[in-house]
């Protein structure tokens, strides 16, 4: 009985307890209790994850009624690593629900489905066969769909975002089942250390490369199966939205690893190029359309299908350079691959939890309405405010540390000590760079955009204009965030090196700790210390500060309605510029890719055709993939589901026809 | 202990009188639950006798309960329990003259089921099953209605066509045993390689006899009756059906399969039933596209369930233990849905799918059950089907089946997302804006009140909760069955 | 009795039989069908008599007064009794009289075919005529998908379950005793049951065109 | 802890801050006579300077506290990039290498702070302006990496100070095709990044056509100042970058006060003398329609991509 292994157990029980409770305590007490057991089922499952990252060991098995492996719980330090992750999230979202859920999200049904929903995202990765892997992959989804529908009664789209929701992770679950019974076919074993004896160069670890890579990608929002992030995300309640996008995507992006480096290690070079390009495509049409997107929880919805893009790409291109015998920097590119995770999490949970408060003191989630916030909303605005300079990974932020790896492990991939390694990592690398290059652009336009937007300027609608600091929880849950998010970008030296240990030993070669606590990549020979890059800016900072104090003692600083305001009077806040007519430039630019649809009314007074009266522009940006490749498939199926009708038409005769050819066809069959 | 094999045949027939005869309400009310009691402590008894290593035979080997016997005949007095408890205010309403007619025959229908599942006889075994079409007759058209009757027309049409085919079989197979110098019609004789059957004979006498019990399972092409009868009958009478006879009649499959498998080898069942199989996957989920009729819907399922228990059957010994499993937590799950579905039409009126909206706003008591229900029927953890289906495709799989595991995964898909789409228009959205309710749609009445008895649904989703991770003795119980079908008992 | 003399009796039995059923399927008058269908359980019940004289078997016996009874008098009885207060005796099939005659010479060759690895090689001329049994099945079913009335759509159960009676007779001098009361019983209870259907759906009806039954569907 | 190292980064500093403003007084100097203007003289942008700084700053009463920091923040981080290059001297300061990856998101900080500044402004001209320049940037910004990575390819390291002091020794590199490719692309990026011709025309009086100006509308005081510095100081600094990686000689290798005079002295000429090119570059050019601007990055970004995969090839 080792720690982990009461770690995990305690797991399983607390969830237990807290659903009991939940449904035993006054509903007073309800959010406050189940609030704070949630809250106590992460931090288990974060002290059990650190173990496992650190190395401690501990497994918990339960045998089933059926003739098959028990299921065996017994995370390594990769499981304990995402444990961690998913647990951290779960932590500040229990937190920030205690506040924050009302009404249906504050329902006994919804607060025990949390319990459930953090347990199995946490033992997703403690998983040591397939079939307990797929228990709490459905554990998971169940209790998501679950909180999902909570709001069902008030959203429209919440019946619709459910449907496509519960059925795209039915698509991943039974894409995941067919894989792994391939592999477990082939090792005949459904746990996983059997299953590793599988020889990656097989045509079958090919098949299940394919498929278990899109069961999990569907899960993780790679394009072309992300379409139920910007439906389910936005319609969740927006703790559950930080929950689904900062912990439970990961778990998609833990099993792609699981295949790539834990039980299909070494493939061939193709699986590498393969997860380059979904993971590029999914990380340029994600942040396209976050970039064009205002309604601020589908912006940050689309997001998220790019940073996973972007660890899908860190983890292919590790994946051919290590086929390519590129050791240092395939190492250094999965690390920041895991960085990227970490950091992604980091920062996602504020924004959500962030875009819930906005949600809370204005009711909106439509960036073009709001505005003005930051004043109004301090705390809110600060949290949200770090955690967009994490999203758009500029220093000191955790997403300037992990993007800096990538692109270095990127730029000395293609040359090993001078030696060109082949034709096609040389052209895959500049392509892989150029790709986070405009995915990192267009990531700072679409969050100066998210933050400028609601955060600055004039309130551009008057349930904006009388809005109002949340309550100190959901105040207190996204700052821990953000803090984190700076504690990860200021100190990723012993970061860096976790992360390292979780993929293997050698891969600790390639990472040292640097200065205070800066990261180091000796085998490529580059280093940051963003700490001494702050203690720069500071130094630097220090006299024009001074300037500033000495001329503000005789030119303070002067208020007026009007500054100049474009000359002329004040103008009404409604002629900002709003979140649309932020990103319709780049709408133009990217028209071929993003094809809005515009239609434009104009009515003419009656006198004269050449005088208007009226304009009305109307613009819709759709997603693409979901018209082009969904829409045709569940037509055609509706049109057969229609056809299939016929078969049962109610005529005893035909039915009989039925039983009759079939006896006809069999009664010829066997005497064939 | 042999003299516990006459209690779950002789006790409904004593109910059934009796209800028929005098004229007491509480009897006539509670038939049903006590002959459920009765089978179901039996057949307990029946499973601890065989744990412990003995196999009961009587009346000349003519009963026997070995523990797959024991185990059905478990799985049925489950499944009675918890329709007719969970169906007993569901039907306060019609307690007419015709109550007591409805009390023997559901006390006759559980009874008859009970001798199908403890025969030791092809030919007894096949009169049972023949009888349940008998009982379930005047039970579909219970309500008189033009529909009723109509379902219950092609109800018994259709049944007794394809169970006569399953006589011709049966006739074969006996015709085989004279050829082989021992007539019987024991399968635990016919199974046993000694005797030296001819494999011609076998092989039409199988295939005879399956389809005509596949019609009784509701295995595509023979399910066209299925959809109508669950749909008409009352309540508990579709959950009685759709929860065990289905599987009474896959038992018979399952039985018959031993026998070819013992003569010819496993291919030629293997194929037979994964086409049935497939074929019943394809049909469930092309109808349940784009289904308007929520008591249809849950027919379908049945039907998509009772393929993958095809296709687990198919499999053989390595997928039986799921597959037996599947049979109870199907059995409980869809006959606690169709009681819930029954309460649904009583307090809604309607059973298209169309005209029952938001239920989760105006009726979260019944509404909270069936989406418990839905979540377990559709697969999902920790209910019992969930470690069915996944233990099922991977032994199919490693057993060489892997096309047909592949398509039944599509099929999988598509019936999953018709569900939900289907139970997400019945159950969300909030009851102001639709037009179904225009009165006082503003301030919309919520009661939650579940409409009956809310006990036995509770136990049957709790009991299918739990029981995939009870290992022993579930689990010894399941192996066990396997072997005695396997005839290594 | 002499071997000759047996298979001669069984060979007229079966010829019975074979021309009954194709005589039903010829007919549409309701009546006549009822008709056919009685001398076809005499047939049968003549047919297990012989085999029974020729076995020796008092049991043979018993059972073939036993078909009589039931075969050839009770359900054919069952049948016609208000069949005269309808006065709806003609029937139309959906498939017309030579389309009909046509299936029947494929479906008995069929049943041949089929039958032909079972008995093929067998001595016993009773077991030559398992066959016909077949195709007695097979043609009943035929009835049964193509008649439209809710009576017809009996009778063509009826032929089939004489086609399966009649081949266990043949193949295997009848399955025990025991077993062919009950199935004897369950039959007659299935076709009381569908007659008082029948009389229900007249009472809802009107009529008992099956055609009509097509309230329930997707 | 190299202290020459810190002391060249103070010189860089100081030296730059004064040279910026001369810098742009120089250029518009410049394009005034090639246009037949008298002109401001070089040392108008000092003037304007010191008359911001003793101007008391207005700010509208629902605008945020951005309008103060923002400046700050844009003058900062212009002033890192001058701590990070190699302008004087290619030392490197341990902690701190002068990496190019660092450098560019050094340089984004300072743009957000613009297009802050901009949004917060609540006028149309502030969004517009806004918008548009951080669309520039985003689709400016494969064309710079791209082209950090092809100049790190001959090093194998993206350290700055390394690069410079491989072109010194071996000038081969300098003239190699490669190596023009990345530096023609970085030379075009440069120019959107710091909104000159032909993507931004930073003497415009018409808000319509601004990028860049239009963010520091509704900005006045010493918070215009420290724009108008910031600004400057980055195009400055990225000049001399160009300046150095063109021709790399004359930058200091040793901390000698000779070395580093000859450094100071290499800079200022070079740094004004290619402020003096481009200027009279700009007469001839006319600004761009914005939609046009895609194509102009387009060339920049093939020409920088031939670069990285051409020095794989050829190498």
């Amino acid at each position: 009985m080792t720690a982990v292994t009461a770690g995990l157990a305690a797991q399983l029980v607390l969830a237990l307890l807290s659903s009991v409770l939940t449904f035993s305590v006054p509903a007073r007490a309800r959010s406050r209790v189940s609030g704070i057991s949630c809250a106590l089922i992460s931090t288990a499952g974060a002290a059990t994850g650190a173990l496992a990252l650190a190395g401690g060991r501990g497994s918990l098995t339960i045998p089933l009624a059926l003739p098959v492996d028990p299921l065996t719980l017994s995370p390594d330090r990769l499981g304990g690593l995402f444990m961690l992750v998913a647990s951290a999230v779960g932590i500040l979202v229990s937190v920030y629900g205690i506040s924050y859920a009302h009404g249906p999200s504050a329902s006994r049904t919804s607060w025990a489905a949390l319990a459930f929903f953090l347990v199995g995202m946490q033992l997703v990765p403690a998983a040591a066969d397939a079939m307990s892997f797929l228990l709490m992959w459905e554990v998971m989804a169940l209790a998501s769909t679950a909180l999902l529908l909570a709001d069902h009664a008030h959203g429209r789209q919440v019946s619709s975002a459910t449907v496509w929701y519960s059925a795209m992770s039915q698509l991943s679950f039974l894409l995941l089942l067919g894989g792994f019974t391939v592999l477990s076919a082939a090792a005949e074993s459904t746990s996983f250390s059997a299953m590793r004896a599988v020889s990656s160069q097989s045509p079958t670890a090919s098949i299940v490369f394919v498929i278990l890579i899109l069961g999990f990608g569907s899960k993780a929002g790679l394009v072309p199966l992300h379409v139920w992030l910007p439906r389910a995300h936005p319609e969740a309640p927006s703790h559950i939205s930080a929950a689904m996008s900062a912990a439970m995507v990961k778990m998609g992006v833990y099993g792609a690893l699981l295949v790539c480096i834990r039980l299909l290690p070494d493939g061939p070079a193709w699986w590498g190029v393969l997860l380059l390009i979904l993971g590029g495509i999914s990380a340029m049409y994600g942040i396209l359309q976050a970039a064009v997107a205002s309604d601020v929880k589908k912006l940050l919805a689309y997001s998220t299908t790019e940073n996973v893009g972007l660890i899908f790409l860190g983890l292919g291109a590790s994946m051919l350079l290590r086929s390519y015998d590129a050791t240092a920097a395939a190492d250094v590119a999965i690390i920041a691959a895991l960085f990227l995770v970490v950091s992604h999490a980091a920062f996602k949970a504020p924004l959500f939890l962030g875009a819930g408060s906005i949600l809370h003191a204005t009711g909106e989630r439509n960036l073009d309405r709001l505005g003005g916030l930051g004043r109004r909303m301090p705390w809110t605005g600060a949290a949200f405010g770090i955690a967009s300079l994490g999203a758009a990974a500029l220093p000191i932020t955790s997403g300037f540390v992990a993007e800096w790896m990538l692109l270095q492990g990127l730029i000395h991939g293609a040359r090993v000590d001078g030696e060109l390694v082949s034709l096609p990592v040389s052209i895959a690398m500049p392509l892989a760079v150029a790709v986070i290059a405009l995915t990192a652009g267009l990531a700072l336009l679409t969050f100066v955009k998210a933050y400028g937007i609601a955060f600055l300027a004039r309130p551009r609608s008057p349930a904006a204009a009388s809005a109002h600091e949340v309550p100190a929880l959901m105040r207190i849950a996204p700052l821990i965030g953000a803090v984190a998010i700076l504690a990860l970008g200021l100190l990723p030296g012993p970061v860096a090196v976790a992360l390292a240990s979780a993929i293997g030993p050698e891969a600790v070669m390639n990472v040292r700790t640097i200065g205070l606590a800066g990261v180091g990549l000796p085998s490529i020979g580059a280093l940051l210390d963003p700490v001494g890059l702050l203690i720069a800016a500071a130094l630097v900072a220090i006299p024009v500060l001074t300037i500033i104090v000495v001329t503000s003692k005789r030119h303070p600083q002067r208020v007026a309605k009007l500054v100049w305001g474009g000359g002329g009077e004040r103008n009404n806040p409604r002629m900002q510029y709003t979140a649309t007519s932020y990103a319709e430039p780049l709408l133009r630019v990217f028209d071929d890719v993003l094809q809005p649809s515009r239609d434009v009314q104009v009515t003419h007074v009656d006198e004269s055709r050449y005088l208007v009266q009226r304009i009305k522009v109307e613009q819709r940006v759709s997603d693409r993939v979901e018209t082009g490749l969904y829409r045709p498939v569940l037509s055609f199926a509706d049109r057969i589901g229609v056809l299939a009708r016929r078969l049962q038409n109610g005529s005893i005769h035909r039915y009989l026809g039925y039983s009759f050819a079939a006896l006809l066809v069999v009664l010829v069959a066997v005497s064939l | 202990m042999s003299s516990v094999l006459w209690i779950p045949l002789l006790t409904p027939i004593v109910v059934a009188a009796l209800s028929a005869l005098t004229n007491w309400p509480p009897l006539r009310r509670l038939a049903g639950v006590i002959v459920s009691v009765i089978v179901l402590l039996s057949g307990v008894t029946l499973v601890i006798a065989v744990t412990q290593g003995q196999v009961p035979t009587s009346a000349g080997g003519t009963l026997r309960a070995d523990a797959l016997s024991a185990y059905m005949l478990t799985v049925v007095g489950a499944v009675g329990l918890v329709s007719n408890w969970g169906g007993l205010k569901e039907r306060g309403a019609d307690d007419g003259k015709n109550s007591g007619q409805y009390a023997a025959l559901i006390s006759l229908f559980l009874g008859a089921m009970s001798l199908a599942v403890l025969a030791d006889n092809l030919g007894a075994m096949w009169v049972a099953i023949e009888a349940t079409t008998i009982a379930t007759a005047f039970l579909v058209g219970h309500h008189r209605t033009r529909r009723s009757l109509e379902a219950a027309w092609k109800y018994v049409i259709l049944g007794s066509v394809g169970i006569a085919i399953a006589f011709l079989g049966i006739v074969l197979f006996y015709a085989a045993s004279i050829e082989a110098g021992t007539p019987t019609l024991s399968w635990v004789e016919l199974g046993n390689n000694y005797l030296a059957l001819d494999p011609t004979f076998v092989k039409i006498a199988g295939a005879l006899a399956v389809l005509g019990f596949a019609t009784k399972a509701g295995l595509a092409p023979m399910h066209s009756w299925l959809p109508d009868a669950h749909s008409q009958a009352p309540a508990p009478v579709s959950g009685l059906m759709s929860g065990v006879l289905l599987s009474v009649a896959l038992y018979a499959i399952l039985r018959i399969q031993s026998i070819t498998d013992a003569v010819l080898g496993v291919e030629f069942m293997r194929t037979l039933l994964s086409i049935g199989g497939l074929l019943s996957l394809a049909i469930a989920a092309a109808l349940l596209i784009r289904q308007r009729d929520y008591k249809r819907m849950l027919a379908y399922s049945s039907i998509e369930h009772m393929g993958v228990m095809a296709l687990g059957a198919a499999v053989g010994p390595a997928a039986l233990p799921a597959v037996l499993l599947y049979m109870l937590g199907h059995g409980l799950i869809k006959a606690s849905l169709f009681v819930i579905a029954g309460r649904i039409l009583t307090v809604e009126g309607t059973s298209r799918i169309a005209d029952v909206r938001s239920l989760l706003t105006r009726r979260p008591g019944l509404a909270v059950l069936w989406l418990i229900g839905m979540a377990a029927l559709l697969g999902f953890p920790p209910f019992s089907i969930f470690f069915s289906t996944v233990d099922i495709i991977l032994a199919g799989w490693a057993s060489g089946m892997a096309v047909v595991m592949a398509v039944a995964l599509v099929l999988m898909l598509i019936i999953f997302a018709g569900l939900t789409r289907l139970t997400a228009s019945m159950l969300f959205g909030s009851a102001g804006n639709d037009p179904a309710d225009s009165i006082g749609s503003d301030s919309p009445s919520t009661d939650s009140s579940s409409h009956g008895p809310r006990l036995p649904l509770v136990l049957a989703f709790v009991v299918t909760a739990v029981i995939a991770f009870i290992s022993t003795p579930i689990g010894t119980l399941l192996a066990a069955a396997t072997a005695a079908l396997a005839g290594t008992q | 009795m002499s071997e000759i003399l047996y298979a001669q009796l069984i060979a007229v039995g079966a010829g019975a039989l074979l021309l009954t059923s194709v005589l039903m399927v010829w007919r549409h008058s309701v009546l006549a069908s009822i008709r056919l269908l009685a001398t076809q359980g005499v047939a049968l019940a003549f047919l297990v008599a012989v085999m029974g004289i020729h076995e020796a078997e008092a049991e043979l016996l018993a059972v073939s007064i036993l078909v009589l009874a039931l075969k050839g008098v009770a359900l054919p009885w069952v049948l016609a009794r208000n069949s005269a207060t309808i006065g709806s005796t003609g029937d139309s099939s959906r498939l017309n009289p030579t389309a009909a005659l046509m299936s029947v010479v494929l479906l008995t060759t069929l049943a041949y075919v089929v039958s032909w690895p079972l008995v093929g090689t067998a001595t016993d001329p009773a077991e030559h005529a398992v066959p016909i049994g077949i195709a007695m099945v097979l043609i009943g079913f035929l009835l049964l998908v193509t008649r439209r009335r809710a009576r017809s759509q009996l009778i063509g159960f009826l032929l089939l379950d004489n086609g399966i009676a009649a081949v266990a007779f043949l193949i295997s001098g009848g399955v025990s005793v025991l077993l062919e009361l009950g199935v004897s019983l369950d039959l007659l209870v299935v076709v009381v049951i569908l007659h008082v259907f029948t009389g229900r759906m007249r009472s809802k009806f009107g009529q008992t065109d099956v055609d009509q039954l097509r309230e329930l569907h997707d | 802890m190299n202290w020459s190292a810190l002391i060249i980064a103070v010189i860089q500093v100081v030296f730059f801050v004064l040279l910026a403003p001369l810098l742009i007084g120089v250029m518009r100097q410049v394009r005034a006579k090639l246009e037949g203007r008298v002109g401001a003289g070089i040392w108008q942008p000092w003037r304007d300077l010191r008359k911001l700084l003793v101007k008391d700053p207005v700010r509208a009463e629902d605008s945020s506290w951005l309008q103060r920091a923002a400046p700050v923040t844009l003058l900062v981080s212009s002033l890192l990039l001058c701590v990070l290059f190699p302008l004087v001297g290619a030392m490197t300061v341990t902690l701190i290498p002068g990496d190019l990856f660092v450098v560019v998101s050094v340089l984004l900080i300072g743009v957000v702070a613009l297009a802050l500044v901009g949004l917060d402004s609540g006028t149309a001209f502030g969004g517009m302006g806004s918008s548009r320049h951080m669309m520039v940037a985003a689709l400016v910004e494969p064309t710079l990496l791209l082209a950090v990575y092809a100049l790190s390819i001959p090093t194998n390291s993206s350290t700055l100070a390394i690069i410079v002091e491989t072109r010194l020794e071996t000038p081969a590199v300098i003239l190699s095709p490669v190596s023009m490719l990345a530096m023609v692309a970085l030379i075009i990026a440069i120019m959107a990044e710091t909104g000159r011709l032909p993507v931004d025309n930073p003497s415009t009086h018409l808000e319509v056509t601004m990028l860049h100006e239009a963010m520091l509308l509704e900005s006045s005081g010493r918070d215009l100042a420290w724009l108008e510095l910031g600004s400057s100081l980055k195009l400055a600094a990225l000049l001399g970058l160009v300046a150095n990686l063109l021709v790399p000689w004359g930058i200091a290798t040793t901390s000698s006060a000779l070395a580093v005079i000859i450094g100071l002295v290499a800079i200022a000429v070079k740094v004004l003398l290619l402020g003096g090119l481009l200027a009279a570059g700009e007469v001839f050019l006319a600004k761009v329609r914005l939609f046009r601007v895609p194509e102009l990055v387009a060339g920049s970004f093939a020409l920088s991509f031939l670069a990285v995969t051409a020095s794989y090839l050829i190498a």
